[in-house]
């Protein structure tokens, strides 16, 4: 299979969720990499989805909520926002390009707009290349904890 | 009976036309709901039948006809402003002319200040190495890495005769403030404003990409620009990495602050009526309003009077978006309303601080023939009059 | 009832762990009424060869301490896998990575060049490294391979139990000893034992609010911390939150500093950094992605700060 | 015997001079010159073509009267002789009406157009041509069966080089196929020569004061042979037709001298004329810009020098 | 983590008629997810929402002892609901359930049909994964109280509160303002019928008064709502009025008397009121209230007019405010809106020059109990001879308010016809486009171009009073561009009219908060779904009527409140309430209190338990957003079929192919 890179996507069920849902309804074809995976909320989504993500083998993860002050639950898309930031300052130190981690405001009218954001993202996870994360080679990867 | 698509001749006979111009950066075009602000707020529509409204419907379908006006449009930014889409309209005339120019549809007065551009770093067909002709009998200090500020001079003012002044009264007044700053002289190209604005997006790259790598062998990081044009340039349109920090501000700036701060004092008398003309890329385009007001007011003995069209709704002098370089039939040249207007407050000096608004003023006077009645300064030879107690 | 055969081994650590052993003081000597002191380098000398002829499970328990970062760690830990009935792996850096474990940030190259080069007291004009086979006058000196990473005890054997801490705290090494010594029921297979299931905050008897928000990050030597309030309210980051109870509290009650993880995670967080991040970003009283930015930007060390003693076992486990 | 086919623009039953600068450029041994004439006079340019080496002075008439300019019916008829004479090369004034004529005749002929030659060798089938308004001089090569020339007016100096011409009258079969209607033929207001091919400009500015007041340069440029030109000012004060403008947004102009008369020397004036030769400036006012460009300037009342100034050349 | 038996999944993939078909390889997908070891049967059929399709499920359950069910389809947003009743159906819980989403996020939106069926492969996977750890969730139910809140008092509340207090419930209308009525009592008519809005309003305000079970409290703001569905609590301040109201016989003798005077709110501030005044005259309750920032009394102890003159002894100087504390178990939010403010809009002149109104002002200008009289009057008291409408001000456009107003085209027209009806002027009525749809109102508009109404086409740039001709000496130049004929116009008229959009009002946002009802970016009220679920928002228990969830006329805004008033009455005749299942919980042995949770949640869902030392949510008014799951460090609080092995396993599906 060619090297096509794989992105996660995580979607709060009110607003983008709904706008990839009008994507669809509009007939809009973006890339296929983008795989979603559907929250109620931004602020639903740990930090560790995002991590386990990418050492699971995507390339980048998408970040989608409510535009702020949209937030279906008042500010979980303020959280989102907040612990993106930090992520992103510390994924660095994985050696790991803070480009391959995005978040983006979709409000459930924008499907050409989440459309344009899966195909940029892809785009700039296609210029950043596979990440290719390797897991542990060990022998016994038990149940560490 | 007629097939559908001879039908569509009627309706849309040349989609592509749009297509084009939204890959040419002038997406927006999609947006607009046909209001006519635009039409209404336009400068030209006080001197002739320039409907920008229209032009964008036609170009949406795809109907000829546009070609002509499309390089009318002066980039004075007020329909932009007033569009109840913020549709970059500005934005949507340079794609076309983007395109009309790889047509090789260039006004032809207009291409010979663009062969000029991609020749020389000028507009005004004047040789490179002798950009810094002026500064023979006239010394300027050289711009050396560490010195704190570039003079970004402006290609009409290094060669154009009447500007030349200009440039002398602002090196004048930075020597007496003990400003930092230097001029790069020869290695100084175009700022590429009106390529960009003309569509020439290839030779306003180059341009660009010249400046900025002058701009970081000499490792740049305030510039000072006398001209709007280059000042929107830097600001807004060239693309600096990401951490390279330069600012850049406009001279009435410097000296709004050099006076604030006590440096400058401009105690000589000025005894004149004067007005000042907001041109468009020091106003509109990057909201410089209060400085050169607070300049002219600092100055002793003036009598300032506004016009009625000022600041956000200033009237735009006619010399953006290549108008300077555009042939514009007597009668039809905004430079004559504005002079006009000026007229009316019965101001003997009308100020402004931009090159191409000294020129489209003067022009519109000698035109109008009235250069008895009054006269064009800019911000810096204003100061400097005063500054050295001498007559405007 | 026969004495239990026991050993304690140590890889990549500092020995701290062995050190703890010994703090159960007194009790050492009910240890050694009931147990056999089989293998203990630290104490007394042994050979590769003495191991190796032990019989297969001839040790009732093996307190492993120390990370896995090069070949022979990880040829004994195999080894004493075989030899053990009950592979405990002891101390945050066989249970997690610990210290050793952040050298996962670094390639291998770096780490020895850093090392052995450049150093500021090292002089090494000839940049030499070690080397696994080097020949001398006398013949060819081995030394264990030094691995690209650092792994923690369960990614390279199987590991009955696992005791958290740096080092454990000797009284819960007494409850795990007297557990094995006493024949008492052992929890399942895989247990963390040796700490609690609540994360340390549950033992913290600090002042929490209820309405937690931060404006900024402070570091201890900036400010005067109040022994009484939450670390998190005074806008210092304590990783109490999201690390096992058990450890006595030694650094927040006995020295007023804020928790540096040293016990692990919590039973349901699969890694801590990640954790601290949607636990702590959180807070961050703001909405301006500018000024969170800046906010973020007061921690120097993000990843060396939340995965302090957890580096190995996380998600990334390293660098790239 | 190679022979050469040269496109005679005429003007009001008057040759355009600048041609005998192209005949100039491309007679040489072993050529031989055709002239080819479509406005029905040719008999009477027999003469100066003769002069300056023209061998045949072909009478080319179209099917489609051809009394009114009609670029499409000319290049079919000029193609349509060349065929029938056996012409191989075609040359051409590189003016506005040589720019309409030239590429349709190289069209129709499946041959390469070259326009902007400021010189030919037709032996060696080598055209000199400016680029870029002039900033590059490139040397082409042309290969094919046919070659269209543009000369630059002015670019080869007219030398005479009489020999004895013949009429012979040519019809060919060319009919209008109506694709080009001429709705209105708008005459320029200058009089005397032309501006851009003029060796001597005198032009005025707006201290002209009046359109009467042109009279004087008007005068000046009779006794010069001189053409008048103007500035945008006097342009827009109705002294001067928008015609003669130079500058920028005029004409541009490369005499070998100009005068510059009352014009104060704005920028967009002096992009239009600064490539004269020699730039001569009269103007009241000592700090006029225009005195930083020019080469002689005067400073005084233009009402009294430019008199004088005709008055010293009568002499 | 321990491996835990498999259970048995069948997978049911939908055709989706050609939908998903033709771009999805269904049979590839059929024969992938067979292969999966957790997977007992893969079925596919042409509409799986279809009676048959249904059907087919529910015998696959049946036959096949199938544990969990996946339907690989179109969204969940549109199906979810129709197949967990499946499950129901087949004595399954309906969280066995999972829906995975091949149609909108895959065959709608992937050019290449390989790529398409590899991205439902995985995704189907990802739900096999998933579905193990799915745990049943039960339903739950609460008691509802029979009260009702109505929070404003313009025409959507009192409508609101007389359906519910007809209905034999009890209402607590809280108004602002010292009346009832809102802005509907500003106006004159009403189009497209042109009935006086007075005559159909003020009997409605009047039983809103006099209704025994509504408790009207005016002058009255809600602080505070703390609860759920069924059982709110709600804290309204009476902000204290100086009269009271038992003694008052509403008289007016205060208010003549009274020396100070202030601009109007109600008239715009065209004319002046007293400091003690009633809002207008048909004011509901009709006593006054004293304007404590500009009696001089409570401001310098000064006067004492009205104390003097009240016969009643109705005047309380010493009055305070008092919260009032009521239980309720829904609530209609019926805030209303205000009208855009054209000061911003400089273009227009407003409030620079003279005769330029807004709509509202002109409302008052005309209405017959105005300040004129009704009289359409420049400031000079002349009349007009021509008067330009100017539509879209503050609407439609970017740099104000992107929407577009709904109402004002069609009070423009109405302007248009009393401009015309009562002086005679020439109109102008400049418009981007006329939105007339609505039960009659195209016939209005055709009645208004009958009337011989000037309608140009093209937006009005600028009002200015710089005369360029003769003609336009003195008047007010209306420059703008008619984009039919493509010429830019200039016209002289006496009056310009403003048509000024609506707006959310200014304190939207406190009131979202305190309802915790999201408001949109335009600050209107979000409702739970835009089509579907218009009345509800994601507060269950809490409706919108009118005009604060977007810009609406009279009869929707009617409409909405006998809708809301209907959903509350709902609530009530079931008496019990389904609440959320998929809430957070936390796990007691976990928890180590370090109340980060409770800080996070949105709703005050969480509370510290002192005696346990641990956090516990209430699950009543637990919304299930999950962001105490991803905030709490210890992995204490999670969030029922968001788990987060739930997601893991989700993460490494879609990762699988």
């Amino acid at each position: 299979m060619s090297e096509e890179p794989r992105i996660v996507a995580f979607l709060c069920n009110w607003c983008s969720y709904t706008g990839a849902d009008l994507a669809g309804t509009s007939r809009i074809k973006y890339s296929h990499n983008v795989r979603i995976i559907r929250v109620m909320c931004s602020g639903r989504i740990g930090m560790s989805f995002i991590l386990k993500a990418l050492s699971k083998g995507a390339d980048g993860v998408l970040i989608c909520g409510c535009h702020p002050g949209d937030c279906h639950y008042q500010e979980g898309n303020d959280k989102a926002l907040r612990r993106y930031i930090m992520l992103k300052n510390m994924i660095t130190q994985f050696g790991i390009e803070p480009e391959r981690i995005r978040l983006e405001w979709v409000s459930a009218s924008e499907g050409d707009r989440f459309a344009k954001i899966a195909d940029e993202f892809t785009e700039q996870i296609k210029k950043l290349g596979p990440l290719n994360w390797k897991e542990s080679e060990s022998v016994v990867k038990g149940s560490a904890v | 009976m007629p097939t559908t698509s001879e039908l569509m001749k009627f309706a849309a006979p040349m989609l592509e036309m749009a297509q084009t111009v939204v890959e040419a950066k002038g997406e927006e075009l999609k947006l607009c709901y046909q209001c006519g602000t635009c039409t209404s707020v336009c400068p030209w529509g006080n001197l002739k039948d320039f409907n920008p409204r229209k032009l964008i419907e036609m170009i949406r379908l795809g109907f000829e006809g546009f070609e002509d006006d499309s390089w009318k449009c002066v980039n004075c930014k007020l329909c932009w402003d007033k569009c109840p889409n913020q549709i970059n309209i500005p934005q949507i005339f340079q794609s076309v002319r983007s395109i009309l120019l790889a047509w090789n549809a260039c006004p032809p007065e207009l291409n010979i200040a663009l062969t000029s551009l991609r020749d020389e770093g000028n507009p005004w067909q004047e040789s490179k190495e002798k950009r810094d002709e002026w500064t023979k009998d006239f010394p300027v200090p050289a711009y050396e890495q560490g010195t704190e500020y570039l003079l970004f001079s402006c290609c009409t003012n290094d060669y154009d005769p009447r500007n030349k002044k200009d440039i002398k009264a602002v090196v004048e007044i930075l020597n007496m403030a003990k400003v930092n700053y230097g001029y790069i002289g020869n290695k100084e190209v175009c700022c590429g404003d009106i390529a960009l604005s003309a569509g020439e997006n290839e030779g306003y790259g180059m341009l660009s990409n010249k400046n900025l790598e002058i701009f970081r062998e000499l490792a740049v990081k305030k510039i000072l620009t006398i001209s709007p044009h280059c000042l929107n340039a830097f600001k807004n349109r060239y693309e600096f990495n990401e951490g390279e920090e330069v600012q850049s501000s406009h001279l009435v700036q410097t000296y709004a602050k050099l006076i604030e701060d006590k440096v400058l004092e401009p105690k000589g008398e000025i005894k004149n009526k004067v007005t000042y003309h907001d041109p468009c890329y020091l106003g509109r385009h990057n909201d410089i309003y209060d400085e050169p007001r607070f300049i002219i007011n600092s100055i002793p003995g003036i009598e300032f009077v506004e016009m009625n069209n000022i600041r956000e709704n200033s009237f735009c002098c006619g010399g953006g978006g290549g108008g300077c370089w555009l042939e514009t039939v007597k009668g039809e040249r905004l430079g004559d309303l504005r002079v006009l207007e000026a007229v009316e407050t019965g101001a003997e000096v009308i100020i402004t601080a931009c090159p191409y608004c000294v020129q489209m003023l003067e022009a519109s006077i000698l035109g109008l023939g009235i250069d008895e009645k009054i006269k064009v300064r800019t911000v810096s030879e204003l100061l400097l009059s005063s500054l050295k107690n001498e007559e405007l | 009832m026969s004495k239990l055969n026991i050993g304690a081994y140590w890889a990549a650590s500092c020995g701290g762990c062995d050190i703890a052993v010994l703090d159960i003081h007194e009790k050492i000597l009910k240890v050694n009424e009931a147990c056999n002191f089989y293998l203990w380098p630290i104490a007394m000398d042994f050979k590769y060869e003495d191991v190796e002829k032990l019989e297969d499970n001839f040790l009732d328990l093996m307190l492993f301490n120390g990370a896995v970062r090069n070949s022979e760690n990880e040829k004994l830990a195999k080894l004493l896998r075989a030899k053990s009935k009950l592979l405990v792996a002891f101390g945050s850096c066989a249970h997690t990575g610990g210290i050793p474990a952040l050298a996962n940030f670094y390639k291998k190259d770096d780490l020895l060049r850093r090392v052995y080069v450049e150093t500021e007291s090292t002089s090494n004009p000839d940049k030499i490294l070690p080397q696994p086979k080097t020949e001398v006058k006398e013949g060819v000196v081995e030394i264990p391979e030094f691995y690209d990473r650092v792994f923690s005890l369960a990614q390279v054997v199987d590991v009955d139990y696992f005791v958290p801490g740096c080092p454990p705290n000797p009284e819960r090494i007494w409850e795990v000893l007297e557990a094995v010594v006493t024949g008492a029921e052992l929890p399942p297979k895989g247990s963390v034992i040796g700490a609690t299931d609540k994360s340390l905050c549950d033992e913290c008897e600090r002042e929490k609010s209820e309405d937690k928000k931060i404006k900024g990050f402070s570091r201890i030597d900036k400010v005067m911390v109040d022994p009484k309030t939450c670390f998190l309210d005074q806008g210092l980051i304590c990783l109490g939150p999201v690390t096992r109870g058990g450890c006595g509290q030694k650094c927040i009650k006995g020295s007023n500093m804020p928790c540096r993880g040293c016990y692990g995670l919590p039973p349901d967080i699969q890694d801590q950094g990640a954790q601290m991040i949607s636990s702590l970003a959180a807070l961050i009283d703001s909405k301006d992605p500018e000024e969170i930015d800046k906010i973020v930007k007061e921690v120097p060390d993000l990843a060396g700060y939340f995965y302090r003693f957890s580096m190995a076992g996380s998600f990334l486990e390293g660098s790239k | 015997m190679e022979k050469v086919g040269v496109f005679i623009e005429t003007k009001d039953k008057e040759m355009k001079m600048s041609i005998l600068g192209v005949i100039t450029g491309v007679r040489g041994e072993g050529f031989e010159l055709y002239a080819f004439v479509l406005d029905g006079n040719a008999e009477s340019y027999k003469d100066s073509l003769q002069e300056y080496g023209i061998n045949k002075v072909v009478d080319l008439s179209a099917d489609s009267p051809t009394a009114e300019y009609d670029p499409e019916v000319y290049a079919k008829a000029i193609v349509d002789a060349c065929k029938g004479l056996d012409i191989k090369i075609i040359a051409g004034v590189n003016s506005a009406i040589g720019k309409d004529i030239l590429p349709r005749v190289a069209a129709e002929l499946n041959a390469a157009c070259i326009l902007d030659c400021v010189s030919v060798n037709l032996a060696e089938k080598t055209v000199v041509k400016s680029n870029y308004s002039g900033k590059t001089i490139a040397k082409v090569r042309l290969s094919g069966e046919y070659f269209v020339y543009g000369i630059r007016p002015n670019a080869i100096t007219a030398e005479p080089a009489p020999v004895t011409a013949e009429v012979i009258a040519h019809k060919a079969p060319v009919q209008d196929e109506g694709r080009l209607v001429i709705k209105e033929v708008k005459a320029g207001t200058s009089k005397g020569v032309d501006l851009t091919e003029a060796e001597i400009i005198i032009s005025g500015g707006r201290a002209m004061g009046s359109k009467d007041n042109y009279k004087i340069l008007f005068d000046c440029a009779e006794v010069l042979g001189a053409a008048v030109g103007a500035s945008r000012a006097s342009v827009d004060a109705d002294y001067a037709p928008q015609s003669i403008q130079v500058g920028q947004t005029g004409k541009t102009v490369s005499p070998n001298i100009y005068i510059a008369c009352g014009i104060s020397g704005a920028i967009q004036h002096l992009a239009g004329m600064k490539t004269s030769k020699v730039i001569v400036a009269i103007n009241k006012d000592p700090d006029a810009p225009i005195f930083t460009k020019c080469d002689y300037g005067i400073v005084g009342d233009l009402f009294k020098i430019v008199p004088e100034l005709t008055e010293a050349l009568k002499r | 983590m321990a491996a835990s038996k498999i259970k048995k999944v069948g997978v049911f993939v939908c055709h989706c008629g050609v939908n998903i078909s033709s771009v999805v390889n269904i049979e590839k997908v059929v024969e992938a997810v067979s292969k999966l070891p957790e997977v007992t049967v893969a079925r596919d059929y042409k509409f799986m929402c279809s009676t048959p399709g249904q059907e087919l499920i529910g015998k696959e359950i049946k036959e096949q002892g199938l544990e969990r069910v996946i339907v690989a389809a179109c969204s969940p947003l549109l199906h979810e609901e129709t197949f967990r009743r499946v499950l129901v159906k087949s004595d399954l819980n309906q969280y066995f359930f999972q829906m995975v989403n091949i149609r909108e996020q895959d065959a709608w939106v992937t050019a290449d049909k390989d790529k398409a069926t590899q991205k439902a492969i995985a995704l189907i996977s990802a739900a096999v994964k998933r579905v193990q750890t799915h745990e049943p969730l039960p339903k739950r139910e609460v008691d509802v109280d029979p009260n009702v809140l109505v929070i404003g008092g313009g025409i959507a509340g009192i409508e609101a509160s007389l359906q519910i207090a007809d209905a034999g419930h009890k209402v607590y209308l809280v108004e602002k303002q010292a009346s009832v009525g809102g802005h509907m009592a500003q106006f004159d008519k009403t189009f497209p019928t042109l009935d006086c809005a007075a005559c159909i309003l003020t009997p409605k305000m009047n039983s809103v008064g006099f209704h025994p079970n509504i408790d009207l409290m005016t002058y009255s703001e809600v602080v505070d709502i703390s609860g759920y569905i069924g059982n709110f609590e709600v804290t309204v301040r009476k902000n204290p009025k100086y009269v009271d109201y038992e003694k008052c016989t509403g008289c007016g003798v205060c208010m003549e008397k009274c020396p100070s005077k202030v601009s109007s709110e109600f008239d715009e501030g065209l004319v002046e009121r007293k400091a003690i005044y009633t809002l207008f005259p048909q004011a509901v309750p009709n006593k006054p209230v004293i304007d404590a920032k500009n009696c001089t009394y409570l401001t310098k102890e000064k006067c004492g007019v009205c104390q003097k003159v009240c016969e009643a002894g109705a005047i309380n100087y010493e009055d305070k405010e008092e919260l009032v504390k009521v239980k309720v178990g829904s609530i209609i939010l019926a805030t209303g809106y205000t009208f855009a403010k054209p000061d911003v809009l400089k273009d227009y002149g407003y409030g620079k020059l003279d005769n330029v109104l807004t709509a509202l002002e002109f409302e008052r200008l005309n209405n017959a109990a105005g300040p004129t009289d009704g009289e359409i009057t420049l400031k000079d008291g002349s009349k007009p001879q021509s008067v330009a409408i100017l539509h879209c001000i503050g609407s439609r456009d970017k740099n104000y308010n992107e929407y577009c107003s709904k109402v004002c085209c069609m009070y423009s027209l109405k302007f248009a016809h009393l401009v015309r009806e009562k002086t005679g002027a020439e109109v102008f009525e400049f418009y981007i486009d006329i939105r007339s749809p609505g039960k009659a109102y195209e016939e209005f508009y055709t009645r208004i171009r009958e009337e011989d109404v000037h309608l140009i086409r093209g937006k009005v740039a600028q009002v200015t009073d710089v005369p360029v001709t003769d003609d336009e000496k003195g008047k007010l130049v209306v420059i703008g561009e008619n984009t039919l004929t493509a010429q830019r116009v200039r016209v002289p008229v006496d009056m310009v009219i403003l048509s000024t959009g609506i707006e959310s009002n200014k304190d939207a946002a406190d009131m979202s908060r305190l309802v915790k009802v999201a408001t949109d970016k335009d600050g209107f009220f979000i409702e739970r779904h835009p089509k579907m679920a218009p009345i509800e928002t994601a507060s269950a228990g809490i409706f919108i009527a009118g005009t604060c969830a977007g810009p609406r006329d009279i009869p929707e805004t009617v409409a909405s409140a006998q809708g809301a008033s209907s959903l509350a009455l709902k609530l009530i005749s079931k008496g019990k309430v389904e609440i959320e299942a998929a809430t957070a919980w936390i796990v007691e042995e976990l928890c180590a209190g370090c109340k980060l949770c409770i800080s996070m949640c949105p709703y005050k869902a969480i509370e510290f338990d002192e005696k346990k030392k641990i956090s516990v949510i209430n699950e009543v008014l637990c919304k299930g957003c999950g962001t105490c799951a991803a905030t709490c460090p210890s992995g204490a609080a999670k969030a029922r079929h968001f788990k987060d092995e739930q997601i893991f396993d989700e993460i490494e599906g879609v990762l699988s192919l």
